[in-house]
Parts: structure tokens; sequence; C-alpha cells
């Protein structure tokens, strides 16, 4: 009833061609960034902010890496927190050089590094393929996760072995380091995150994101259209690697504020990023923040939330039950949608285009 | 029918959202204590029986005594698997519950916690884990580490290994090897283990572990096979330590040889190793056993009324008998608060305060029931550590034994080191606050 | 059309093997050359400093191969799991690792109930049994004929729900392997040869035993009953299989159950040699390696590529890991495996990847 | 359409035909042991329509492969415009203006026609990375410049309603018509059809030869295919080439080929 399409019309082609094409889109785009600037900092405590907004950002960013890899490349990567872990640690070093330089400037740039990184690791891809490439990412995970442990120069040679996020301020603001609000953590995250999505769907929607679906859909194909298998491909890895740093580093100076990083960037994160893409929907942005959620956030929503409203369990019951209830969750998504959260999402767009009368 | 099953769901999920955001209110005649467990995850063998024995003390203590000081004591644990995001998120509830004290219960989360704990006014109890240089309470006004540091039992062990050999003069020329975990907790005696061996001049072998190869160590002990060290000090935890034990005994290394920091003394990293196992030695600042008067008030307060989440049988063991100690400690640094500051329900400041000052002599002890169950621990201004005394406990095949005397950590040597250590902290965290909390009179 | 085969090697250059080995002699060469102008010693402790260790001592070097083989044994078995539902239905079963877990801690749990060791083992093999077809019913069934990656994703699922279960039933603490009421053997056989100590660790001669024994019982299996016929028939296309009257349901119950047997065995041998506990889980993922080495649809590729993979590791990590601190183990099977995938995309003994167009 | 790129002889299609576009000189394609192609030499002459016909197995699909550089031949040498090839890479027989469908539908599945139409484009579209993450300014400009030479195809070939549908659920014959469209797309010089009308009804396969035609006739396009349809073969092409075991057995007009004796015994005489 409210939301259709009738009567909207196209007359040009840079309006047929945007994102939201459909006006009703447009406005709920904008309620949510709304709430996203403002409601949520004034409806929402500390500790909503801190363990379930953050941490919902900084995996949105990086399902959006993996998910450009996997997703729109078709190359399935399970060395995603590696690549996020290159991020912290190169923002770590050039932080401790340039203790004067914007902080935000310094996350974006740790992108970059992770981007080499990931181009170098990414050079198998031209030879194996599918799950044969998902293993060989595995030895970017663990050399690299070992690398942040075994050389004490990505640390500073602290005694502990842990990173250490020190106060950084920008226009007199404390950004990151003990004394930055987790208001002001969140109002970062989410400028980063809604213009880094705002460039990637430019970029999928361009003909770079087309030659990498391309490539996905049917490589022999798109190279005979002309397009250089593993210049997309390793472009992809470094598209991907960058966004998946600049995740990394937010979860460290953002969200955690330090601590064993090591440790933090580990198999299961890079399992949990999977996770969060192909749940969410294979190529597909806004698939990427459903996934976030899901994984990110229904444990702790769950672990938290259930005793809140009166349901109490003790905490490794409520452990164990989360682990069986995601697992369950996991697979009932997946038989009654295997493209994903994003698919029911169109699907209930559809359905509501035409409500109240389907037929 | 498809969407009504969604909309419900979205419902739900709304619903538990809903209940996230909105922290409850605590109750003004109480004091809240949070309090990490992990009885899941890789390390949960470990994690459980401390988490039970914490757990169980703070139920005795409401049960037996109505709380401390009269008031009662709300005891939550939160589950964090040993998961730093998990145990982020654990912080998090325990500030906006507003705790007076915090036990991260790993390395990643207090190192995580560190940071936070002198904005947010939250007392850190790490005991005898998480960063060594937190030990220097000038540089780290919220952060205790009592009894002492991996740093003091790094130096305890080279007095062991010393003892055993006749004199620190005999160290020339020995070799000494750390298996540790390849993450900071492991990596902690490093430092240390240099500097002695330099002094002493005896050598230092590192065999790193991966967290992922902790049951998985055969080619770590053929290089112990290879280089023969004289004795090996055991930096591990959760799966590591059985299998290292398991190993020990496949490569005829000799066992007694083989020593393990406090939290490689759990009874089960000794029982794998079956009757051969016999000898095996561990660091230790509490007595195993349940021959303790407070051990009986626990089994007959709570344990025998069902209110223990620890099978009867497993009530006395170490790591058991360890989570009771760090409960006495955040016990008594309440009681302390309580009296430092004169209020009956103190908040964070109080207690820390109340650690600051904390002197559990050999008296309070036996009012505790605790008499040769641990040994005093003082806390000073500066000192938030202690640097107390541990002793080398050892497995006679079916439980812990004391072998050893209480042994003095060579406090000479570990002091400077964490001085330098905080020092170096502080610096690079730029931003770092002067301390600006008095130091009590009284102590 | 005659352009089902594959890109033609045009020369000899072209052949993966032989541009292995001239690039394999061509680094030894470059190797011993610069050891020998080397000053400082670091291209002679990479490059000859290990190899003279072998050969001065050479008792530890059989020590190494041995521990490295048994490994690689094990690494096999669960590889060998992997393979198994690989093989019949196309899944990547991430949930491999965890069954391991599960049956070992089913085993340990329901003697510790008191149920007598063999008893125990049937009752086990039971609940493995009741999993298989609860995972066809609930999971396989209704996601049939969707991609790869969602089949995969679905196993993820089995892995949460498995760990969530598995320790709300039996608890987080490790377990002793009830080694001795299985008459498994203990204790050593030590070889005074080659000038020193070689010690053979009875259990570890029986895993390679017992698996041994397994990977010939599921290969006259898999070559000489009807079921096996089936079985490859269904890892051929599951279209073909349909058509001539297979049940797709019934060979997915029976692969998913063998495999929770493989699974049984590998836990009862791990958690003899270590202890039973969730921790194993992450040591299966070591098995990864292995199959890209072996290739995922080959038993015996799953056979050499554990001990490759057990075999390269352990050598690496004895006589090279010290030179950067070691702990070298946790990445050097990816990058056997990888070396070797470059080489050859489809495994060792992989289906040979054939584009059309 | 925009025309202006495509009619670069600027002179009557018929006068162009004769000039040598590509020349196949003993060409030997094996795989191991297989002998797909045995000595076959022909040449396509510029603007016509060249058929590659024989039974199958004949190594037809082989030797287009070998064409646009998918395959490389043992022997013998391919020449393009007067320049000789050696072994040439797919994406540069694309640069090089070779465009090509396959036997059976190479779409990208999961795009949408819009989408796989404008994926023939990528070669002409320049703008870079950064400005392709802006969507403004040139690369937008660019984008909508491309956009309207491809919706000048897509009203050609008729798809307007399927436009922003994705192609994986289109009928057989459409797939077949936007996988024309995506070859169109590029512009080529050469475009190579695989079997363009198989598996299609009388209806379709009329339209696909109007097109077909049409293309060569507006755009000068030469073109060669693959057909086994052979009235269609009869009635589109100019010149036909006849393969049989890897072996080029016949090579003339329609009118010669189908009196050639070869012929009517290995391939109409056994076919039909």
């Amino acid at each position: 009833m409210f939301y259709r399409e009738a009567g909207q019309f196209k007359s040009t082609y840079t309006a047929d061609m945007a994102v939201f094409p459909i006006l009703q889109d447009r406005i709920g785009i904008a309620v949510i960034l709304l709430l996203a600037f403002v409601g949520v900092p004034l409806i929402g405590n500390d500790f909503f902010t801190t363990t379930v907004m953050i941490p919902f950002l900084v995996f949105s960013l990086a399902a959006i890496g993996l998910n450009i890899l996997t997703g729109y490349t078709g190359l399935v990567s399970l060395g995603t927190a590696a690549f996020m872990g290159v991020g912290a640690y190169s923002c770590y070093k050039m932080t401790t050089w340039w203790p004067d330089m914007n902080i935000i400037v310094l996350i974006l740039v740790s992108g970059l590094f992770s981007a080499a990184i990931g181009v170098f690791f990414g050079l198998p891809s031209l030879r194996i393929k599918g799950f044969y490439l998902a293993v060989a990412t595995l030895a970017a995970q663990f050399f690299l996760q070992w690398a942040f442990v075994r050389v004490p120069w990505l640390f500073n040679y602290n005694a502990s072995g842990a990173i250490e996020v020190p106060l950084r301020t920008v226009f007199g603001v404390p950004i990151t380091g003990a004394t930055a609000s987790p208001e002001t953590r969140y109002f970062v995250c989410l400028c980063l995150v809604v213009v880094l999505t705002w460039l990637a769907s430019n970029i999928v929607h361009g003909r770079i994101g087309r030659s990498w679906m391309a490539v996905r859909d049917m490589d022999i194909a798109a190279e005979l259209m002309g397009i250089k298998l593993l210049n997309a491909k390793l472009l992809a890895f470094a598209v991907s690697s960058f966004y998946c740093g600049v995740a990394g580093a937010m979860m460290i100076f953002l969200w955690y504020g330090g601590g064993e990083a090591a440790d933090v960037f580990n198999i299961r994160l890079s399992f949990n990023v999977l996770f969060m893409v192909i749940i969410g929907g294979l190529g597909s942005l806004i698939g990427s923040f459903f996934g976030a959620m899901f994984i990110a956030g229904l444990p702790t929503i769950l672990k938290f939330g259930l005793p809140a409203i009166g349901i109490p369990l003790a905490g490794a019951t409520a452990e164990h039950i989360t682990f069986m209830l995601v697992g369950a969750l996991i697979i009932f998504f997946l038989i009654v949608e295997p493209h994903g959260l994003a698919r029911l999402w169109q699907i209930a767009k559809q359905k509501l285009r035409t409500w109240p009368f389907p037929y | 029918m498809k969407t009504t099953t969604l909309m419900k769901g979205a419902a739900i999920g709304a619903l538990l959202a809903a209940g996230a955001l909105v922290a409850p209110a605590q109750a003004q005649d109480s004091i809240y204590v949070a309090n990490n467990a992990y009885r899941t995850g890789p390390f949960a063998g470990s994690g459980t029986p401390i988490g039970d024995g914490m757990r169980d003390y703070m139920a005795m203590l409401n049960a037996r005594d109505g709380g401390i000081g009269g008031v009662k004591i709300v005891f939550e644990e939160c589950e964090t698997g040993y998961d730093t995001k998990k145990s982020i998120e654990c912080y998090e509830q325990a500030k906006s519950k507003n705790t007076v004290i915090y036990s991260p219960w790993s390395t990643g989360a207090t190192l995580a916690a560190i940071p936070r704990a002198h904005i947010d006014k939250i007392p850190i109890l790490s005991m005898a884990y998480g960063l060594s240089a937190s030990a220097d309470g000038n540089a780290f006004p919220w952060v205790f580490i009592p009894p002492l540091t991996y740093w003091d039992g790094a130096s305890i062990m080279v007095r062991h290994m010393a003892a055993e050999l006749g004199g620190m003069d005999k160290l020339k020329g020995k070799k000494l090897g750390l298996i540790h975990l390849d993450a900071p907790y492991g990596k902690e005696p490093i430092p240390v283990l240099e500097a002695l061996a330099k002094k002493y001049g005896f050598e230092l072998k590192l065999y790193p572990v991966a967290a992922a190869d902790m049951q998985n160590q055969g080619s770590l002990w053929l290089s112990i096979r290879r280089d023969r060290p004289d004795y090996l000090y055991n930096q591990g935890w959760g799966a590591m330590n059985p299998t290292a034990v398991k190993e020990a005994i496949k490569n005829n290394f000799p066992i007694a040889k083989l020593v393990g920091v406090w939290w490689a003394g759990g009874d089960d990293d000794a029982r794998a190793g079956g009757p051969e196992a016999k000898g095996y030695k561990s660091l230790n600042f509490n007595a195993a056993g349940a021959n303790f008067p407070v051990i009986q008030d626990i089994i007959k307060h709570v344990v025998d009324k069902g209110g223990s989440l620890a099978p009867k049988e497993k009530v006395g063991e170490n790591l058991y008998n360890r989570g009771v100690y760090n409960s006495m400690l955040v016990a008594e640094a309440i009681r302390n608060a309580q009296i430092v500051s004169g209020k009956k329900v103190v908040t964070g400041e109080d207690v820390r305060r109340g650690l600051e000052t904390l002197n559990i002599t050999e008296a309070r002890l036996k009012e505790l029931g605790m008499e040769g169950f641990a040994n005093p621990v003082k806390i000073a201004c500066g000192d938030h550590s202690g640097h107390n005394k541990a002793y080398v406990a050892e497995w006679d095949g079916t439980k812990w034994t004391k072998k050893g005397d209480w042994m003095e950590p060579l406090k000479d040597e570990v002091r400077p080191l964490i001085e330098a250590a905080a020092k170096d902290y502080a610096e690079k965290n730029t931003g770092w606050p002067k301390r600006a909390e008095a130091c009590e009179k009284s102590s | 059309m005659s352009d089902v085969a594959a890109r033609p090697a045009p020369n000899l250059l072209a052949n993966g093997w032989v541009k292995t080995g001239l690039i394999l002699v061509g680094v030894v060469a470059a190797a011993i050359l610069g050891a020998r102008l080397d000053g400082s010693g670091t291209l002679y402790k990479i490059f000859i400093d290990p190899f003279e260790q072998m050969v001065s001592a050479p008792d530890l070097l059989v020590q190494t191969i041995w521990e490295g083989l048994v490994t690689g044994v094990l690494y096999a078995l669960i590889a060998l799991g992997f393979v198994l539902i690989f093989k019949a239905s196309g899944v990547f079963n991430f949930a491999q690792g965890i069954m391991v877990v599960f049956a070992a801690l089913t085993l340990v749990g329901l003697h510790e109930k008191g149920v007598p060791a063999f008893l125990a083992v049937i009752l086990t093999l039971g609940v493995m049994f009741v999993l298989a077809v609860t995972i066809e019913r609930v999971v396989l069934r209704p996601l049939v004929n969707q991609p790869d990656i969602i089949l995969f994703m679905a196993t993820f699922g089995i892995t949460y729900f498995l760990i969530g279960f598995g320790e709300s039933v039996f608890g987080g603490s490790p377990k002793q392997m009830i080694a001795d009421q299985l008459y498994l053997p203990k204790g050593a056989i030590d070889l005074n040869i080659l000038g020193g100590l070689v010690s053979l660790q009875k259990i570890d001669i029986a895993a390679a035993v017992i698996a041994s024994i397994m990977i010939a019982a599921l290969a006259v299996f898999f070559q000489y009953t009807r079921i096996g016929r089936a079985l490859r028939a269904v890892a051929d296309s599951h279209k073909a299989a349909l058509s001539v009257g297979i049940s797709l349901n019934q060979i997915w119950v029976i692969v998913w159950f063998t495999a929770g047997i493989v699974a049984l065995i590998t836990g009862i041998m791990w958690g003899a040699r270590s202890d039973v506990s969730f921790a194993l889980e992450i040591v299966a993922l070591k098995a990864l390696p292995v199959l890209i080495l072996g290739g995922f649809t080959s038993i015996p590729g799953a056979i050499v590529g554990g001990l490759i993979i057990g075999i390269g590791e352990k050598m690496g990590e004895f006589y090279w890991g010290p030179l950067v601190g070691g702990g070298i183990e946790s990445w050097l099977a990816y990058f056997i495996a990888l070396g070797f995938l470059l080489v050859r995309p489809q495994g060792l003994f992989g289906d040979k990847i054939i584009e059309r167009i | 359409m925009n025309a202006e790129p495509m009619n670069r002889t600027g002179e009557p299609v018929a006068a162009a035909k004769g000039e040598v576009l590509l020349s196949v000189e003993h060409i030997s394609l094996r795989f191991g042991g297989v002998k797909a192609i045995t000595d076959v030499s022909f040449d396509i002459r510029k603007g016509e329509v060249r058929a590659i016909i024989g039974p199958n197995g004949a190594g037809k699909t082989s030797m287009l492969n070998c064409i646009n550089g998918f395959y490389h031949p043992q022997e013998g040498q391919i020449t393009y415009k007067g320049v000789r090839r050696a072994r040439v890479k797919p994406h540069q027989a694309a640069s090089d203006g070779i465009a090509r469908t396959f036997q059976n539908v190479a779409l990208f599945k999961g795009m949408s026609t819009l989408d796989n139409i404008m994926t023939g484009r990528t070669l002409k579209m320049n703008r870079n990375f950064f400005w392709q993450a802006l969507r403004h300014g040139p690369a937008m400009t660019e984008e909508i410049a491309h956009r309207k030479v491809v919706e000048d195809i897509i009203d050609f070939l008729q798809i307007q309603h399927i436009r922003k549908l994705p192609v994986g659920k289109l009928p057989y014959g459409l797939q077949k018509r936007v996988e024309l469209g995506r070859a169109l797309a590029m512009e080529p010089e050469l475009l190579l059809l695989d079997e363009p009308m198989a598996g299609m009804n009388l209806e379709e396969k009329e339209d696909m030869c109007r097109f077909i035609l049409d293309v060569n006739n507006e755009f000068g396009t030469t073109i060669a295919l693959i057909e086994h349809d052979m009235g269609v073969v009869m009635d589109l092409s100019d010149r036909v080439v006849v393969l049989e075991y890897g072996r080029k057995i016949a090579d003339g007009t329609p009118a010669e080929v189908k009196a050639d004796q070869a012929v009517i015994d290995a391939y109409l005489g056994v076919a039909h």
C-alpha cells in the first residue's frame, strides 16, 4: 500500500542507474541513517553502544570486504582475520611513527598495507580455484598470525606482546585511547562505515563490479570479453583486504582499545566473517549488514538480553544454548533461504509491494 | 505463513535487543561483584574448577555470615569462553552494573581492561596473571596483581633450580628450557628469565607452542630431547599442560625436573600422565586439599545444600582452591574497604583503597579458616602485587602435595624490571595519566 | 565435440613435474653456492647445518620421521572423514573436526557413567548413526541441489550445534581416554640403534596399524560391495545415480555414518596421545592442507598427503624452526600444500580439472 | 545504434569483401594423443559470413578456440589483420576485436541482461578505479554514454522487456540473444558464433538469422559461424569450410560445397 513503485518513471539513465531507484527505498535509507546518527546515541547506553553497535559496524565493514572477494568475485577466503590484523598492526606502527597524524586518516591508510599483503596472498588465485583456494588462504591466516606473535617489531617490543592504543585526538576530541567516549568511537565507526559502504556500492555497480561478477559467473567467458583474470582477481583481493584492514584497525583502535591483538585475529574470526557473508547473502552489500547483525549481534543479544527480559540463565548454560541456537539458526536460514538474509529482505519487500492485495 | 513467522522472529529479536539496552539497576543494600569465568571453550578444563571455587566461597560467605560486614554480596558470573571479544562485553556489563571489582580471568581480557579501569574507576584484580608491569602501583593505581607476578614466579623457578643444584653459583652452565604458549600469556616470563640467565650464567631455551598445536607437541619435545635442558619451566594453559606432561613421560624427560607455573598445576593436568607423572611439579600459592576449615565450611553451607556446580569430589582440588583464594582476596578487599571508608555499601574507589591497604596476616588467615592454606599477603600503595611467597608443589600420583618451603621471589631482580616496563607502558600509551589517587596513610 | 580435453601441453617445460624438478635443482645449486660465499653463516644455517645435524645424529632423524609419520597417519584419519563425505555428497564437511571430539567425548562420557568400555564403543557407534541420520534428515535433505558453499556453511551450523550440545552434555573439562580399558597398548619400544635411542610408542604403532586396517577395509568396502559401487556412482554424478535407482538419502546416511566411525577411531587415537577436549577441534584444521595436497576426492591422496604433511612439518619445525624462534609448525603445513598446489592445482591425486567451453 | 565506430571502412560493404582479415595456415592441435585438428588452412575475408561446418567431433569449436586464443595449436600459424600471432591470450584477442558466443550459453548467470551486455563494453571503458569508486563526474558520464550504446543493442535485439532480469532465469532462446548482444557490445571486427541457433524453434531461428544478417550488413562485421542447420548455412553464408575428423575436406561457396562429392559422402550423405 505504501511501498509502491507505480508512477515513478525514470527519464534519465542516471536516475535509472541509481542504487535505490525507488523513492520509498531512499526514504528508508534516510530514516536508517537518521536513526544511526541520532537515534542510537540518544537512546543507547554505553553498554549497548560498545557491545552491540560498534562490533556490528566493525563486522559489517569486514563482511563487506569479504563479500567483495567471495560474493562478487567468487573467491572463497579463510584469511580474513589475518588481513584485518595487518590493518591493525600497520595502524599501530604508523601512529607510533607519526603520533600527530590524524588517526582516522591512519586507520584508512592502514587498509592500504592490508591491500598489499592481500594481493600477495591472492597471487595463487590464478591457478587455484574453489575450496582449494579457501584452504590456500589459510596459509595466510596462520602465517600472519604467527608473525603477529613472533615479530616483536610489530608490537614495538612491548614486554606483554600486546598492542597498546594510545590517546589520539582529532580537533581536541579524543578518538582512541581509554578516554575516548563510546559515542565518539561509535560516530567515527559509523562515518567510516557509511562512506566506505557508499564507495563499495559505487564500485560494484560500475565497470569493475561487473568484471568481478563476470569472473565469478564464468571466468572463461569473462576472459574472452577482454577482462584480464589476474588483474580482476588481484584487484578484488586488494579492495577486499583494504576493507578488512580498515575493519581490523577499527576493531583494535575503536572497539577493543588494545590488548592481545594476535589472538584476536584468529581463525575463528575468519570463519565468523565468512558466516556473516553467507548468511547475509553472497554478493549483497546490505546482506553484509544483516549477516554482521546476525552472527556478531545475536549471541551478545541472547546472552545479555535473555536475562534482562527475565529469563535467567547460568553463564555456561547460556553459552551452550547460544552455540546450539546459532548453529540451528544457521541451518534454519539456509534451508528457508539459501541466498541469505538479503534475499529474504527482497522477498519481504516484494510482498510489501503487493500488500494488501497480493493477487 | 512464512511472513508471520518472520514477523514473530523480528518481534522477539526487537524485544531481546530492548532487553540488552536496558541495564538493570542495582539494589542499594548489596554489593555487586562481577566476575569472569570460562566454563566453555578450549580452556574450560582449567576454568571450570576455578569458577566453581570462586562462586562457592562467595555463596558460603552469604550463607554463613550474611555477606561481608552484614551486606549481601551479589556475585555474578560472566561467561567469556576465554575469548577477548566476550570478555569485553563482560567488562561493559560489569561497568554498567557498577561492579566494585573486576576479575578478568585471562591475560587478553586484563590487557584490554587495564586502559579503561582508571577512567571507569573499577579496580581490576588479576590474581597472579595479567600484565606483570601492573605490579607498579604508581603507574597502575587501579590494577592489582597479588600475591605475585609471572616474573616473580619465574624467579622462584630459578631459585628452586638453584636450591636443588646446591646454590645460585651452581646455575652456571646449566640449561633451562621454557615451554610456553605462543601468546602474551606464555611469553610473560621471558624478559625476567633472560635477565636472570645473563646474571647467573645459565642458558635459556625457548619452546613455543602455538595455540592451534596445543595437543600436537611432538616436534617440540624432539627439540627438547636434542637440547637436553636440565630443567623445564612450563608456562602453559588448558589442554597444553596434560599434553606436555604426557610428552615428557613419552620422551623420557625426568618428570621431576619439569616445573609448571601455578596455572599448569591442575589436578587434571597431572592426572593425564598416569602413575608416571608422579614427581611433576608446579609452583603454587594456595594449598590443595579439603582439610581446611574454610573448605569444610563451603562443603557444609554450599556443597551439601546442593548450591554448588562442582561435584563434591572435586572440591578441594588445586584449581578449585585457587578460585576460593581469589574470592577470599576479593572479600578481604571489600571488608578492608568497609573499614577504610567507614561505609557499609562500598564503591569501586573504596575497594581500590581497600586493596591498596590489604594486609592479610597469619592471624587473619587463621580467622578465615585458611591457616596453612595460604601465606600472608601484603599489598602496598606502590607495590600492587606484594611479591609474596610461593612454594613448589609436587604431584604424588593422586594429589598435589607441598614439596618445598615458601620461597621469596628474587624481588631485587624483578622489581627494577617491573618499574622499567611500567614506565615503558605509560610512555607508549600517550595520555596515560599520572597517579592522582592519594596513598592511604594507614598502609 | 572434441574439445573435452584440457589445454594442450605444448612442450616439456610446461609439464609441472619437469618444471618443479628444474626449479628445485636450481634452488639447491644456488643455495649451496650461496652458502659457500656467505660470510655471516645465515645461509649455512639454513642450507647446510640442518643436513649435517641429520647425518651426525641419525637417531634423532629417525625419531623425527617416526613422529611425523604417526602425526601424518592421524592427520590422514581426519582427512579421510572429509574425503568420504566430499566424494559422496560434494559437501565440504567442516564438522568433521567436532565429530571427532564429539565421538570421543561420547565414548568417555558413557564410560564415566559406568558403561563397560566395549559396550560404550558400540553405544557410541549408535550415537554416531543417529547423528548421521539426523544430519541427513534435518540438514542435507532440505538442502539438496544447493550450491557447495551453502552446504559448506550448513556444516558450520552443525559444528556450532555440536559444540554447544557436546559441552552442555559432557562439560568442557578435558577427559582421559579410556585407553587401558580398550586394551590399547601402553609404554614404548626403545631401540638402541644408530648410536642413540629411538623410542617408538606402542600406542603410535597401534594407531598406524589400526589406521591401515581401516583404510584397507574401506577400500574393500568401496570396491567390492553393492553399497560401495553405489557410493562410487553417486560420487561421479548424483543425477546419473538417481536415474539408475540409487537412493541418495540412504547413501548419505551410510557415508556420514562411515565418517562418524572414522571420527570415533581418530578421537580414540588422538585422545590416547593427549586427552579428549574441545581443543582437539583445532587440530582437525590440520587436515585441510592434507586435503589440498591429496585432493578432496582421493583416499590414497589423503593418506599420502597426511604422511607428507606430517613428516614435512615435523622435519621443518625440528631442523629449521629454531632459526626463526620455532612454532612454524602452525603454518608450515599450509605452505607445503600451497607449494604442491601451485604445480598441480587439483592436488596430488585429485581429479584432473578439465576446462570446457 | 551508435554506428560510427563500426562502419570504419566507410565504403559499401560488398567492396570490402576480398581483403583477407584472418588466415589460418596449417593448424594442428592435439590433446595428448588425440588429434583435434590436423593441418587445416582457410581464410576469412573482411565483411563476409564464413560458415564452418562438419559432423560432431570435427574440430569446429576447437578451431574457434584457437582463433580467440583459448587453445594454442602446436603447429601452424594464424594471421590476423596481417599480423602473425604468437601465443595470443583470450583477452588480447578480445582487444584486437574478436568477439564470440558459445555453443552452451556462457552468460554471467548472476547478472541482469543489462549488466551482461554492459560487460561487453569493459574494454571501451577506461575511467580508473578512483573515479569508479566515486561514480560521479567522468565515471558517470562514461557509464551513461555506454549505457546508451547498450540500450541501442537491446532495442536492436528486441529484448527491452528482460533488461533488468537475471539472465539465469531466461528461456534458452533469449539467453542466446543476450549472448549475441554481449558480443555485439564489444563492437567486434570479427564475430565468432558457435552454433547460434542450436536448440531453437523455427521462429527463433528466423529471428536469429535476421539479426546475423543485419549485423553483417549494417555494421560490416565479419562473421564466422558454426552451424548444423544446413538450410541456415546455405542461406546465410558467403563461403563455407567443411571439416571432418579435424581435417578440411572442402572450402568454397555454398553451391560449390553442396556439390562436392567428399562433403556429400562424409557429411550430408551420412547425416541425412
